[in-house]
């Protein structure tokens, strides 16, 4: 046991051989490779396979190096491989990240050691608000926007009466909290539902049955999604009361809906910063190759994730690859100077995007296919509610 | 001394006196309103077939069950309710049928942690116990009186069947107990090994007074000042030894001549 | 809160309850025959939903793909008796945790590759989907009531297996005193491979029986195995009766928790607090359920005779 | 203690030892700095486990709840840290009282019953403390709650940096030995031979006049205040706590750590943090599905090397299986 212990060390050691190349960026991009969660991290991982195909793996005249971090879907593992980028591998600069929980537990590794953390997907409150930090970037959206606009589109459509059904964890009580800051009709009932445990949701659905209200918002991310819409269309629930929903449809989860033949999922309504159809060419070349390549529409996690790395290669090249001048760095990063696949993007004060929140629907595309379509914007240059405690 | 053995002979207050005690398994009766007494310095033995409720019985008197009904009165107060550990304080001890000993500890530390379970002070968390001159002395004392001395230092799991059987007694000493319960001292042992263990229970009467349950006759009619016979959880039979020898009915329902010769 | 709602949500935690019951049979029957303490049996609910979504892909039927389904998880069950469990019957409970925590990890980890991290669903057939009409006015999924049929046809077959057949008199003798078995000159080492096969494919139906409802996943198995191993403990570890008592109580009160308890907190405590509280006091139910069943009585509600 | 330095597991046992004294020299001398993190973790775990091993290996008291205790102690360290309050001469204190008070409430259920039941409603109790975690708002759910500051030591003009890194390695380094050396002396006492004498033979425990109940509850006090040693110590480390860390996988791993290391003994449980900590380290460098690896190692040493490491370490005559 002692001897594994020592080749393990030596391996390890093996691994690591510190190479030191000017000519190069490395870059570390965390997410989740395991676990069913792995779900979204594979698909953010093509999509900054695809980009750095797209950018010819140079960014200026840095020849990029990225490692990718598997945090297992937990906030100590997420850490644990955040130190070993920052401390084994030397990177430049840390990406990536789904989850909250693992960011905020692995934020300060990377803060601490000057360096810039970009999350492509996480957007927790501290690190909008009070905690902001001027090396901490997100280029996705804080959690109260998209719900926030969902708001907007219930005013829209008049609904009066809602019933709110969302897991009881940070993100649920965030999606919450931001439909109830803009919804101004009366929330007639609300259970929040233990996470990641409950998976039927018979009661819950009773219940609403009983309420009978105008809508029923419902944030489920992952397997959730698709679980519970099946069982609304069960509980003979669909097409009686409409159900409009933030991060619970997206293309990892309309191919299942298609494929269990779910027609009624079409036409539903959500909220987001994106959609696969919208009308730009950096948009357009994103999703068709992607297409071409995995042969299924890209979720928005993939966009976020191809948009981090053309901001990251954007940056590089204002400053013509001397990212050792991190002042410098920072300050390209800031001007996010990009095509984005969302079209307009600008960094607000606490480096979160100020963007357009549209609403979009479940349509089928030319091919039969099912994703989602864009509409109107509903929050337009929105900026999230945290940006006015950030010192920055 | 001997005299005191013949309970009848003397006025004496029973140390050990059963009441009425009755126990059920699901619709299996293991005591029947039992009713039994133990004298200072007596050895009363029961007998019966197997499964008369035998280890029943002590496992009510030692505390492991609780009764049904019944009162076990000992050393003048009624003890029915009480845990094992609490008859053990009140100087009621037991040797189990299965060898049950530390068998992990050596044998000196399975007799010390007797000594240390009535010396008191248990919530000790810093002094080595082993260190303890007043926890090893009265161990290593008690383990020459039982013949054990020169296997102190030996891991109990280790020894001979017949010399855990000693320890076992020797644990059950080590409490200063004034009843013993014994179940099957004898249980498993050679006839050399059973001889010397009649010899060694032999040297203790008097001193103690003990409670036998034993299948091996030769055991019970050389040691039993008194012998109760048990039959599916009642008292048939109590009496001397000579009395249960010519008792009619012990010799129909029980000791069969093969097994009464 | 009307009638109706009581009844409707009556149905769905005696419909959780079934579920439950064809996870802890299993679970119990192993523990009362085997000593065997089983934290992989969640596994072979995974496992059973897998194949059933698979089997169910192929031949285009629900009920085809479970007809499949069900021998091929009984085989996964027959194969880690063999391989692995079969040496550690002999061991403490404390190893049969450890290794069957390994197989919990080895199983994750097997499905992801075979499968993949999404998931699976099944589409069921046009006539178990969609609700009915009750009396009462109340309306009802067609497919949780087939759940509530298929789980109480199960627990009426595994009680006459126990109580009217031969292996079932070999069971309840095992369950009771394993030596007496093996001196009835059975083969025991055969029995218990069956009946290791057999809790791995009532796992494996609840498994089944939920994806059309949920869906396949990884992970789904530990979930809900906690809750099962709660189960036989309030039932009392051993005993198909107890558990089956306690799997539908549990279900009860899980979902009497989830539908009524934000309004009893209202009665009690202002609307924040009991906005707070509810969800988390709901998601604890069941532990607070077991703690208080275990403080007043430490051997379960009906542990087995003879134990 | 005395004659094990002489053995073949004593010198690797000190040579370990050793290895880890040197780490924050050898580390960045070696080019490897990453690696003082690494057995800050290990030592970290160690302290965990020898405190789980105070019950389970040497009361026979398996809990598969004790990562509670990590979390707990994490939490007011953060709950404190949040309302201002970063003296560490409160904080510490505090943290390990809330581990004390919570073992003794649920030892004292627990301890009612044995087997396979004690298991399971230590983990119901482990579970309720992680939903707990998540339900509350206040504190993140499971987001987790960043510690944003370290506890402060200042006395007088005097000042104990934890922030920094070496010191803060061998103060927790002193710890782990210290909490080696507690579980040496407790469990050579006379309590800890009515512990060991508990899990060798209750029924004989009881005889010989032994109520062991408040025995155990007591020795499961311990193990859940000294547990929250480390729980402090990893909350000023990791500077983060959340549910997951007293999720029901955390404190299988932590009963696996013991295993592997050798249950029952003394230097044992840290082998095995080291172990378990360096291989999955090390298997998920190298690969992706590291649990198809990781799940059979698992079996496999249950089923060849009972003993664990400190076993194979041992003479011939006292391997097991």
């Amino acid at each position: 046991m002692i001897k594994w212990i020592a080749a393990g060390v030596a391996a390890a050691a093996l691994l690591a051989s510190p190479v030191l190349a000017a000519e190069k960026i490395k870059i570390g991009f965390v997410t989740t490779l395991t676990t069913p969660a792995a779900a979204i991290g594979n698909d953010m991982r093509k999509a900054v396979d695809l980009a750095l195909e797209h950018i010819g793996g140079m960014m200026g005249p840095l020849e990029v190096d990225l490692i990718y971090g598997d945090d297992e879907f937990n906030p100590q593992k997420g850490k644990q491989r955040t130190e070993r980028l920052i401390k084994q591998d030397n990177v430049d600069l840390v990406a990536g990240y789904i989850w909250s929980n693992v960011l905020l537990a692995s934020a300060p590794t990377v803060l601490e050691a000057g360096k810039i953390l970009i999350s492509s997907n996480a957007g927790p409150s501290q690190l909008a608000g009070k905690r902001c930090n001027k090396n901490f970037f997100n280029v996705s959206w804080q959690n109260d926007q998209t719900p926030m606009a969902m708001g907007e589109v219930l005013n829209r459509r008049g609904v009066k009466t809602l019933y709110i059904i969302a897991p009881n964890y940070a993100a649920g009580k965030n999606m919450v909290s931001g439909v109830e800051r803009t919804f101004k009709g009366e929330i007639v009932g609300k259970d929040m539902t233990t996470w990641p445990t409950q998976k039927d949701w018979a009661a819950e659905l009773s219940k609403v049955k009983a309420v009978n209200p105008d809508g029923v918002f419902i944030f489920y991310p992952g397997g959730h999604g698709p679980a519970f819409i099946k069982q609304y269309q069960q509980a003979g629930l669909e097409g009686r009361i409409p159900l409009y929903t933030v991060f619970t449809i997206d293309s990892i989860s309309l191919p299942r809906f298609q494929q269990a033949g779910m027609e009624g999922v079409l036409g539903t309504s959500m909220t987001q910063f994106w959609a696969p159809d919208m009308d730009n060419p950096q948009n357009k070349r994103f999703v068709a190759d992607f297409r071409a390549k995995y042969g299924s529409y890209p979720s928005f996690y993939a966009a976020q994730s191809y948009d981090t790395i053309f901001l990251i290669k954007s940056a590089v090249e204002a400053i013509n690859g001397n990212i050792d001048d991190i002042d410098a760095f920072r300050a390209a990063l800031e001007k996010a100077d990009f095509d984005s696949v969302r079209g307009k993007f600008r960094f607000g004060n606490n480096h979160f995007p100020i963007q357009n929140f549209y609403e979009r629907v479940v349509v089928k595309d030319s091919d039969g296919n099912w994703t989602t379509s864009v509409r109107d914007a509903v929050l337009v240059d929105h900026q999230d509610i945290y940006a006015k405690d950030c010192a920055l | 001394m001997a005299c005191w053995g013949h309970g009848r002979n003397v006025v004496a207050e029973p140390l050990l006196s059963v009441k009425g005690l009755s126990k059920q398994f699901g619709g299996v009766v293991a005591a029947d309103d039992l009713n039994l007494d133990v004298l200072p310095g007596e050895i009363h033995a029961v007998i019966g077939p197997n499964g008369a409720g035998k280890t029943t019985m002590l496992n009510l008197l030692s505390g492991q069950l609780k009764p049904d009904r019944g009162t076990i009165r000992f050393a003048g107060g009624d003890i029915a309710r009480l845990s094992p550990a609490g008859r053990s304080h009140l100087g009621l001890a037991r040797s189990f049928q299965i060898t049950s000993i530390f068998r992990d500890f050596s044998v000196l530390d399975n007799v010390a942690l007797a000594i240390q379970a009535h010396d008191g002070h248990g919530f000790r968390f810093w002094r080595p116990a082993r260190g303890e001159e007043r926890l090893r002395g009265p161990a290593a004392r008690v383990l020459e009186q039982v013949g054990l001395g020169a296997r102190s230092d030996m891991l109990a799991g280790n020894l001979a069947h017949g010399e855990q059987r000693q320890l076992e007694i020797a644990v059950a000493l080590a409490t200063r107990p004034r009843l013993l319960l014994l179940d099957e001292p004898m249980a498993g042992m050679g006839r050399d090994a059973s001889d010397r263990m009649i010899e060694f229970l032999r040297s203790l009467k008097g001193e103690y007074a003990m409670l036998l349950v034993e299948h091996d006759m030769d055991a019970v009619f050389a040691l039993a000042d008194r012998i109760t016979v048990l039959v599916y959880g009642r008292a048939i039979a109590s009496g001397t030894p000579e009395e249960i020898r010519a008792d009619r009915d012990v010799r129909d329902a029980y000791l069969g001549d093969d097994e009464a010769a | 809160m009307t009638f109706a709602l009581v009844v409707e949500q009556t149905l769905n935690g005696v419909q959780l309850g079934i579920l439950l019951f064809l996870l802890a049979a299993g679970l119990t029957l192993v523990f009362g025959i085997m000593d065997f303490v089983n934290l992989a049996h969640g596994s072979f609910y995974m496992v059973g939903a897998f194949f059933a979504a698979t089997f169910a892909q192929w031949t285009g039927n629900f009920v085809a793909g479970v007809a499949l389904a069900l021998p091929a998880t009984l085989a996964v069950g027959i194969v880690v008796e063999l391989v692995a469990v079969r040496t550690l019957y002999a061991r403490d409970h404390l190893d049969h945790v450890l290794a069957t925590f390994g197989l919990v990890l080895f199983f994750n980890e097997l499905v992801r590759l075979v499968w993949g991290p999404e998931g699976r669903s099944i589409r069921l057939p046009v006539v178990l989907d969609g609700s009915v009409d009750l009396p009462l006015g109340i309306t009802y999924s067609i497919y949780r009531l087939v759940i509530i049929g298929a789980g109480l046809m199960v627990a009426l077959g595994l009680y006459i297996l126990v109580n009217r057949t031969r292996i079932g008199m070999l069971i309840r003798a095992g369950a009771s005193n394993r030596t007496m078995v093996g001196a009835l000159g059975i083969n025991i080492k055969f029995l218990f491979t069956i009946i290791f096969g057999l809790g791995a494919a009532l796992a494996g139906f609840a498994g089944m029986l939920v994806t059309p409802v949920t869906q396949a996943e990884i992970g789904m198995g530990e979930q809900i195995l906690i809750v099962a191993l709660v189960v036989i403990v309030i039932g009392g570890i051993g005993s198909i009766r107890g558990a089956f008592i306690a799997a539908i109580i549990t279900g009860l009160i899980d979902t009497m928790g989830r539908s009524f308890l934000d309004v009893l907190l209202l009665t009690v405590m202002s609307s924040n607090a009991a906005e707070a509280a509810g969800p988390a006091l709901s998601s604890m139910m069941i532990y607070i359920l077991m703690a208080a069943v275990l403080f007043f009585r430490p051997q379960g509600l009906f542990p087995p005779r003879g134990v | 203690m005395r004659n094990a330095i002489t053995s073949r597991r004593g010198i690797v046992t000190l040579a370990v030892f050793a290895v880890i004294a040197s780490m924050p020299v050898l580390g960045p001398a070696l080019g490897q700095p990453f690696y003082v993190d690494v057995f800050t973790r290990v030592m970290i775990w160690g302290i965990a486990a020898v405190s789980l091993n105070l019950i389970l290996g040497y009361g026979g008291m398996i809990s598969f709840g004790h990562a509670a205790y990590l979390g707990l102690a994490g939490y007011t360290i953060g709950i404190m840290s949040d309302a201002g309050i970063d003296n560490g001469f409160l904080q510490w204190p505090v943290a390990l009282a809330v581990c004390g008070l919570a073992a003794l409430v649920i030892g004292a259920i627990c301890l009612r019953t044995r087997g396979l039941y004690f298991i399971m409603i230590t983990l119901a109790f482990g579970q309720m403390i992680f939903f707990l975690g998540v339900s509350s708002d206040r504190y993140g759910s499971n987001d987790g709650l960043p510690i944003y500051s370290r506890s402060e030591f200042k006395l007088g003009g005097a000042e104990l940096d934890l922030g920094n890194g070496t010191l803060f390695y061998y103060v927790t380094f002193v710890l782990l030995l210290a909490s080696i050396y507690a579980v040496y002396r407790i469990v050579n006492s006379r309590f800890g031979m009515v512990i060991r004498g508990s899990k060798s033979n209750e029924a004989r425990m009881n005889a010989i006049g032994v109520s062991t109940y408040r025995y155990k509850l007591t020795a499961f006090v311990i193990a859940g205040v000294m547990c929250g040693v480390a729980g402090v110590l990893m909350a000023n480390f990791e500077r983060f706590v959340s549910p997951d860390t007293m999720d029901w996988p955390q404190s299988g791993e932590m009963i696996f750590m013991v295993v592997l290391g050798g249950i029952g003994s003394l230097f044992g449980p840290v082998l095995g943090a080291a172990v378990f900590l360096l291989l999955s380290e090390f298997l998920s460098n190298i690969m992706e599905s590291k649990n198809i690896i990781f799940g059979p190692f698992l079996i496999l040493v249950v089923l060849f090397a009972r003993g664990g490491v400190n076993g194979l370490l041992g003479s011939r005559a006292e391997r097991r299986g």
